[in-house]
């Protein structure tokens, strides 16, 4: 019964894991590049959700579409400012700047709302299920993340497959210079690359802090380096990958912890992953592609 | 003759040109010193500087010349750092010698992490691009995790080593190398200036003879087209694993110059934020650029510190710089009005010069 | 290229460095003004000796920022009051070591030193402080930390002193008093394994436990800074061992978690906190009914009602937007305090250098008692370590409230 | 004295006729070569014999399979079916770089050149396994290391002057003209210090003059160095005036082998030249 419970806290934490890996992976996908920001737009989102509902006053959806709204802003405004002047040079540069992004959003966010952890109400208002006496018990930001993450994997599979935008997405992926020759605008789509992805990221950090309550500047740092690692556990740049990665991600975490020893519990984890890279070294959902001779 | 020839051969020229900046600087900072010149200040960076030129040069070997993305060269760093500690601190009786002692710290660090990155290459070094760089990341949460839990220490019966302190039992007089999340305290500092220049000086040498052996020439190829290589007969595994070894060695030795230079060194310190600050300066001083790795480990090393007036607004300023300088040395639209800037400058300061000249001569 | 690069790092770096020397000159006063108004007003009477120059050195930047904030908070206000009696003035100045136990802390020191720092108020954290207090003991600088609560910070040297509780001491007084109240109990242990604060009391109530044949079933439920996003199995972990207490010897931040999820999965044990929870009722958001019944060890209580209390709550209130301070803030307020006693009893000011303020502080504290915000009748023994009166309270109402 | 200099040694050229290659063992003995690409065959039934000295061509339309037949016997691909021998040597479960050290060599379609190294370096890379240098050495640059450089150097500009491209010695490869990257391509593969060489369409992108001259420097290669060269080209000119023997494939299989003046006159070859590609072909002439 017990191993239930536990299966249901990895889900819990993988799927909060999978919501920011999705966009990850997404934004690697596509515009190739490892954006290590992701986790501090999450951060932001976060916070504006809790400024939203905690000093306007308004409900919880409003606060969320507050912070996709401003999130997405801030996406393209990053990507417009520090990513775009570089396309095109090689991505260990667009890294660093990623990097220095970073660092930039962690330190307004210490100016603007301070160092002090803000403890962040969940958008979720429903009592927990409990089951067999209360020996399982399922709260609803379980069930709300897992249903948003799968809700965001579909969208976004049957967006890159079936609208315009996501073919162009899906062309600039494969082939960038193929695709501006047929006319796709290069520049553009990997703008709105980086718009859904940020909106993403809003959604993950409101669901990140419903689940986890403690909302600080460096909040989204180590969430965001293990949802990269999920991401390249489930196959970067592949959508289901993400999810799949995300899920294992949490329930090797959390069962590690149960099982095997909490100290080594990170070095647990990441062993696995190392393992689980050299049995299948392009994730698990990757395509393995051998270059042409 | 032959020096003539030397000099015309223009890798061996920059070669020298590094060389030249690294003792010149040591030279000043020396002469500074001895006048009295320096603050505490600057006498602190002095020793940090040297390590970090030499984990920035030895990451470039990594990601500039053999083109692998490492994320956890701390993790190297870290390995000397805790394995020098405790070298020092066994050879305390053995070699009464401060600079012997840090010397051997120094190849204990160095070898032992040169060995834990051959073991961690042999699996890791059959993955490519992002996914050896998740790996090395991976090694450095791992690697800090561990050691984050490890202790260590000496009594009357020898060496104790334990993962946690229940099964750590020093005898009567014992003491603690390395205390769990305490990391190693008490250490007797051993690192002075002329030792890390004398390291920056054996990094710069190891790497850039490499660089200008037929090694390099081979792990430059397998950069430029990995199949082309293969196909003239060079085993692409191994020259990679002999980047990423020699690279890990390197780190290994900074780290226990790094260890060695405070009383207390925690595990944390190795994280992946020490990690992408290596990265930071390779890619800022140019990939491949040894010279340029120099100066923008210095530059970005001081600069956080320089900036210490600024109060709570220097780290924000420091990641403003950061991206500035990034878009200024590799945006091609930034580079171009940058030439056309300074070419007109030039042909500005040119024309004043010609028209001087012109005066003159009538 | 790389000559452009190279020039473009050089003159940054002469753009930063002048910045730097420029504005560390006339930083100081301008921050005294804008942080505590006071401070400049007294500019030390003609003829009379020079500000006795203070410095501090903790995480004002990154993740652990919170802590080295609130204690330049509560320093900035003791700071600001003496200066306004007249009298011996204080110099202040704060540098940031962004929590780092090596480079980073020694160059922030060395950067105080470069100023001119008499006397060393910090570091706030235990790495920190651990990388600097070997560096006071070469240059004979006094050092009284204010929450660098490792037992080897004390025994660096017998220049470096503690305004907390050892970890040790204080895991150590919790086993105590839970043999005292709840000696039948089943205890769970959860703590923070990267952390040396908490790894620090988790030692000490260990072994006072076993002494005193506690109940502790669960001693090994650890988490780290990097995996501390999910407390979730630890707290499954409690429930399953059927522990009644579950001592939580770690920082308020992750607390809040562990007491949501155990709200969440209804599992409600006695709570058991330390120095570190305090803090807890005053996080933004935090229902506090949750923290209902928790028993934490603080020396400090920001809703007691003695003057000195409220009036430097209102005082860190007006600096900090509202902000309640917490044990933090008031061991910084009281470590000026006890420097400041010191100083005036031995005749130290801006004129004593380093090593004879160090020598004559060491000697005052020795023999010296202390009153101040964490505690009544504070004394040192010769390594440095404090001793106060261990304070108990159990949340009751959203207050503290002395334990019974 | 080194094995490349030695090669270098000008060997007066006797006849062309490969008669001194019978009786000798050959360098290249391909049997029953097969490959399957998840259950496609790409190439089957493949058998081939090339002597010591032999100017060789592999001709066929596009997607016929040349090019997967030069990976399988350079061991980029490990075949399903059939052996590569080497100068006598299985290279089965080889790794690229070991069968490069049985001595075969190869040039790529798409040129693959070491683009941010200088022309020099390529060749000097071409040769590393001939450079006797230990690691040691090579680190703390002890005498030895100068030694072997030097000599390293000029064998190199030796190498370099053969295919005339001196000049471009401290040119980066990628800024050369594609001509001359065809060229360096060949000269690395021959720093090698191979028994044979493979070149995938040597003449694609040359001028006719270029190509003139590649005729000509493919023989004086063959007659200075005692070498074997097998080539893809698609340029029949070249093909017919060069090779002294020419496998035709299509669908990755053999259709005939023969001289030039038998393949021409081959009614599998020219159907399957007409059925494709009559335009490009010269074969009916």
């Amino acid at each position: 019964m017990r191993i239930f419970q536990y299966l249901i806290n990895g889900i819990s934490i993988g799927s909060v894991y999978a919501i920011i890996a999705l966009g990850y992976t997404m934004v690697y996908g596509i515009a190739k590049m490892l954006n290590f920001a992701h986790g501090d737009i999450i951060m932001v989102g976060a916070y504006i959700s809790f400024c939203v509902t905690n000093y306007l006053g308004l409900p919880a959806w409003a606060s969320v579409l507050a912070a996709m709204a401003v999130c997405t802003v801030l996406g393209i405004l990053i990507e417009g400012l520090a990513y775009k002047p570089l396309r095109g040079t090689p991505s260990l540069a667009v890294l660093i700047t990623a990097i220095g992004v970073s660092y930039f959003l962690q330190n307004a966010a210490q100016l603007i709302w301070t160092s002090s952890p803000k403890n962040f109400t969940s958008v979720v208002t429903m009592k927990p299920i409990s089951l067999f006496d209360g020996q399982i018990v399922i709260t609803g930001e379980v069930l709300l993340t897992v249903g948003v993450s799968i809700l965001v994997m579909v969208g976004l599979t049957l967006f890159t497959s079936k609208t315009r935008t996501g073919k162009a997405m899906r062309a600039v992926s494969e082939d960038r210079a193929a695709a501006q020759l047929m006319g796709i605008n290069v520049n553009r789509t990997i703008s709105t690359t980086f718009a859904i992805g940020s909106a993403l990221a809003a959604v993950a950090g409101v669901l990140l802090c419903s689940t986890v309550p403690t909302l600080m500047p460096t909040t989204g740092s180590m969430p965001g380096i293990r949802a990269f690692t999920a991401a390249v556990f489930g196959g970067i740049g592949s959508i289901p990958g993400a999810m799949l990665g995300g899920i294992l991600l949490g329930i090797i975490e959390t069962f590690s912890k149960a099982y095997l020893s909490t100290q080594f519990s990170d070095a647990i984890v990441f062993s696995v992953l190392i393992i689980i890279l050299l049995v299948k070294p392009a994730g698990l959902l990757g395509k393995q592609v051998q270059e042409k001779v | 003759m032959a020096m003539k020839t030397l000099l015309k051969n223009k890798t061996t020229r920059t070669n020298g040109i590094t060389y030249l900046v690294v003792i010149a600087v040591f030279a000043v900072m020396q002469v500074l010193n001895g006048a009295g010149l320096l603050g505490s200040s600057v006498k602190g960076y002095l020793v940090p500087i040297c390590v970090y030129i030499s984990l920035a040069v030895s990451l470039n070997l990594l990601v500039g010349i053999c083109g692998e993305l490492s994320l956890g060269h701390a993790g190297f760093m870290g390995i000397g750092a805790f394995s020098g500690i405790v070298i020092a601190a066994l050879l305390q009786d053995t070699i009464p010698n401060d600079v012997m002692r840090l010397l051997c710290a120094m190849v204990g660090g160095g070898i032992l992490a040169g060995v834990v990155g051959f073991l961690i290459g042999i699996p890791v070094l059959r993955l490519r691009g992002d996914y050896l760089a998740i790996v090395t990341l991976a090694f450095g949460e791992i690697m800090k995790n561990i050691v984050g839990n490890l202790y260590a220490g000496i009594d009357a019966q020898g060496f104790h080593m334990a993962i946690s302190t229940s099964k750590m039992k020093l005898g009567e007089g014992g003491k603690y190398i390395i205390n769990g999340p305490l990391g190693a305290t008490g250490v007797q500092k051993l690192a002075t200036f002329t030792m890390g220049f004398v390291l920056v000086l054996f990094t710069l040498f190891v790497v850039q003879n490499l660089v200008n052996s037929k090694e390099g020439r081979a792990i430059k190829a397998v950069r430029d087209n990995r199949i082309a290589a293969e196909s003239v007969g060079i085993n692409v595994t191994a020259f990679r694993m002999k980047a990423f070894v020699v690279s890990a060695f390197l780190a290994g030795m900074a780290g226990a110059l790094f260890g060695l230079n405070y009383s207390s060194v925690t595990a944390s310190k190795f994280n992946f934020n020490t990690s992408i600050n290596i990265l930071v300066f390779v890619v800022l001083g140019g990939m491949g650029n040894i010279l340029g790795s120099v100066i923008s480990a210095t530059v970005l090393y001081v600069l956080p510190e320089a900036m210490r007036g600024l109060q709570d607004y220097r780290m924000i300023l420091y990641a403003v710089v950061l991206i500035v300088v990034m878009l200024c040395t590799w945006s091609p639209k930034f580079k171009e009005k940058l030439s056309i800037v300074s070419e007109k400058i030039k042909s500005l300061f040119w024309g004043l010069f010609k028209k001087k000249e012109a005066g003159t001569n009538e | 290229m790389k000559k452009i690069l190279a020039l473009l790092l050089a003159a940054l770096m002469v753009v930063g460095m002048l910045a730097g020397c420029g504005s560390s000159k006339t930083e100081a006063p301008k921050d005294a003004e804008t942080k505590a108004p006071e401070a400049v007003a007294e500019a030390p009477a003609e003829g009379s000796a020079p500000a006795l120059k203070i410095g501090l050195t903790g995480p004002l930047t990154g993740g652990a920022s919170e802590y080295g904030l609130a204690v330049r908070g509560g320093m900035e206000i003791a700071v600001a009051e003496i200066n306004a009696k007249g009298g011996l003035q204080i110099e202040f100045k704060a540098e940031d070591d962004e929590a780092d136990g090596s480079d980073k802390a020694v160059s922030a020191y060395n950067s105080l030193k470069d100023w001119g720092m008499q006397i060393l108020a910090g570091a706030v954290t235990t790495g920190s402080a651990l990388a600097i207090a070997a560096e006071t003991v070469n240059d004979q600088i006094f050092m009284l930390t204010p929450s660098a609560s490792a037992v080897d910070v004390a025994m660096t040297g017998p220049n470096v002193y503690q305004m907390c509780f050892t970890d040790p001491n204080q895991g150590a007084s919790a086993a105590e008093l839970m043999a005292q109240k709840w000696p039948d109990a089943t205890i769970g242990v959860i703590y923070d394994s990267s952390d040396a604060y908490s790894t620090g009391i988790v030692d000490g109530f260990l072994s006072k436990a076993a002494e005193l044949s506690l109940n502790v079933a669960v001693d090994n439920a650890a988490f780290t800074a990097d995996n501390k996003a999910d407390l979730s199995t630890q707290v499954t972990q409690c429930k399953d061992a059927g522990c009644d207490i579950v001592f939580l010897p770690f920082y308020y931040t992750e607390a809040s978690q562990v007491l949501t999820y155990a709200n969440t999965i209804g599992y409600a044990p006695t709570f058991f906190g330390c120095d570190g929870m305090d803090g807890i009722l005053a996080v933004e958001g935090f229902d506090t009914s949750l923290a209902e019944g928790l028993v934490l060890m603080t020396p400090f209580d920001a809703n007691a009602t003695d003057d000195a209390t409220v009036s430097f709550v209102e005082q860190f209130k007006a600096n900090n937007d509202g902000k309640v301070p917490n044990q933090f803030a008031a061991d910084g307020y009281d470590v000026i305090y006890a420097l400041y006693n010191a100083c005036v009893a031995a005749g130290i000011d801006g004129s004593t250098p380093a090593a004879d303020a160090c020598a004559m502080l060491q000697e005052q504290f020795a023999g010296m008692t202390v009153d101040g915000l964490t505690g009544k009748g504070m004394t040192w023994d010769g390594n440095g370590m404090i001793s106060k009166a261990p304070a108990a309270v159990v949340v009751t109402d959203g207050i503290y409230v002395p334990l019974a | 004295m080194n094995e490349y200099s030695k090669k270098m040694l000008k060997v007066p050229t006797y006849t062309l006729l490969r008669e001194q290659d019978k009786d000798k063992q050959p360098v290249l003995d391909v049997r029953n070569l097969g490959i399957d690409f998840g259950g496609l065959t790409a190439v089957d039934g493949f058998n081939i014999t090339i002597g010591p000295t032999e100017i060789s061509g592999l001709i066929g339309p596009n997607g016929a399979g040349k090019t997967t037949i030069f990976n399988l016997l350079t061991g980029v691909y490990q075949p399903t079916r059939g052996s590569v021998l080497i100068n006598g040597i299985d290279i089965k479960g080889m790794p690229t770089h070991k069968v490069n050290k049985l001595g075969i060599a190869r040039t790529f379609q798409n040129i693959r050149l070491f683009t941010d190294m200088t022309a020099l370096d390529n060749v000097k890379v071409g040769m590393h396994n001939g450079i006797k240098c230990s690691f040691a050495s090579s680190v703390l640059h002890l005498p030895s290391y100068y030694r072997s450089e030097k000599q390293a150097n000029e064998m190199a500009m030796e190498l370099l002057d053969f295919m005339s491209l001196t000049d471009v010695a401290d040119q980066k490869a990628g800024s050369l003209p594609y001509g001359v990257q065809r060229r360096l391509e060949i000269v690395r593969a021959l720093a090698t210090n191979p028994s044979i060489i493979l070149l995938d369409e040597p003449a694609a992108g040359m001028n006719p003059s270029e190509t003139t001259e590649l005729m000509h420097q493919i023989r004086r290669i063959r007659d200075t160095f005692q070498i074997a060269i097998f080539l893809i080209e698609h340029d029949m000119n070249l093909v017919m005036n060069v090779c002294e023997a020419i496998a035709v494939v299509n669908y990755g299989r053999i259709i005939t082998k023969g001289t030039p003046d038998e393949v021409r006159q081959n009614p599998a070859v020219i159907e399957a030249y007409l059925g494709r590609e009559e335009g490009k072909t010269d074969a009916e002439n």
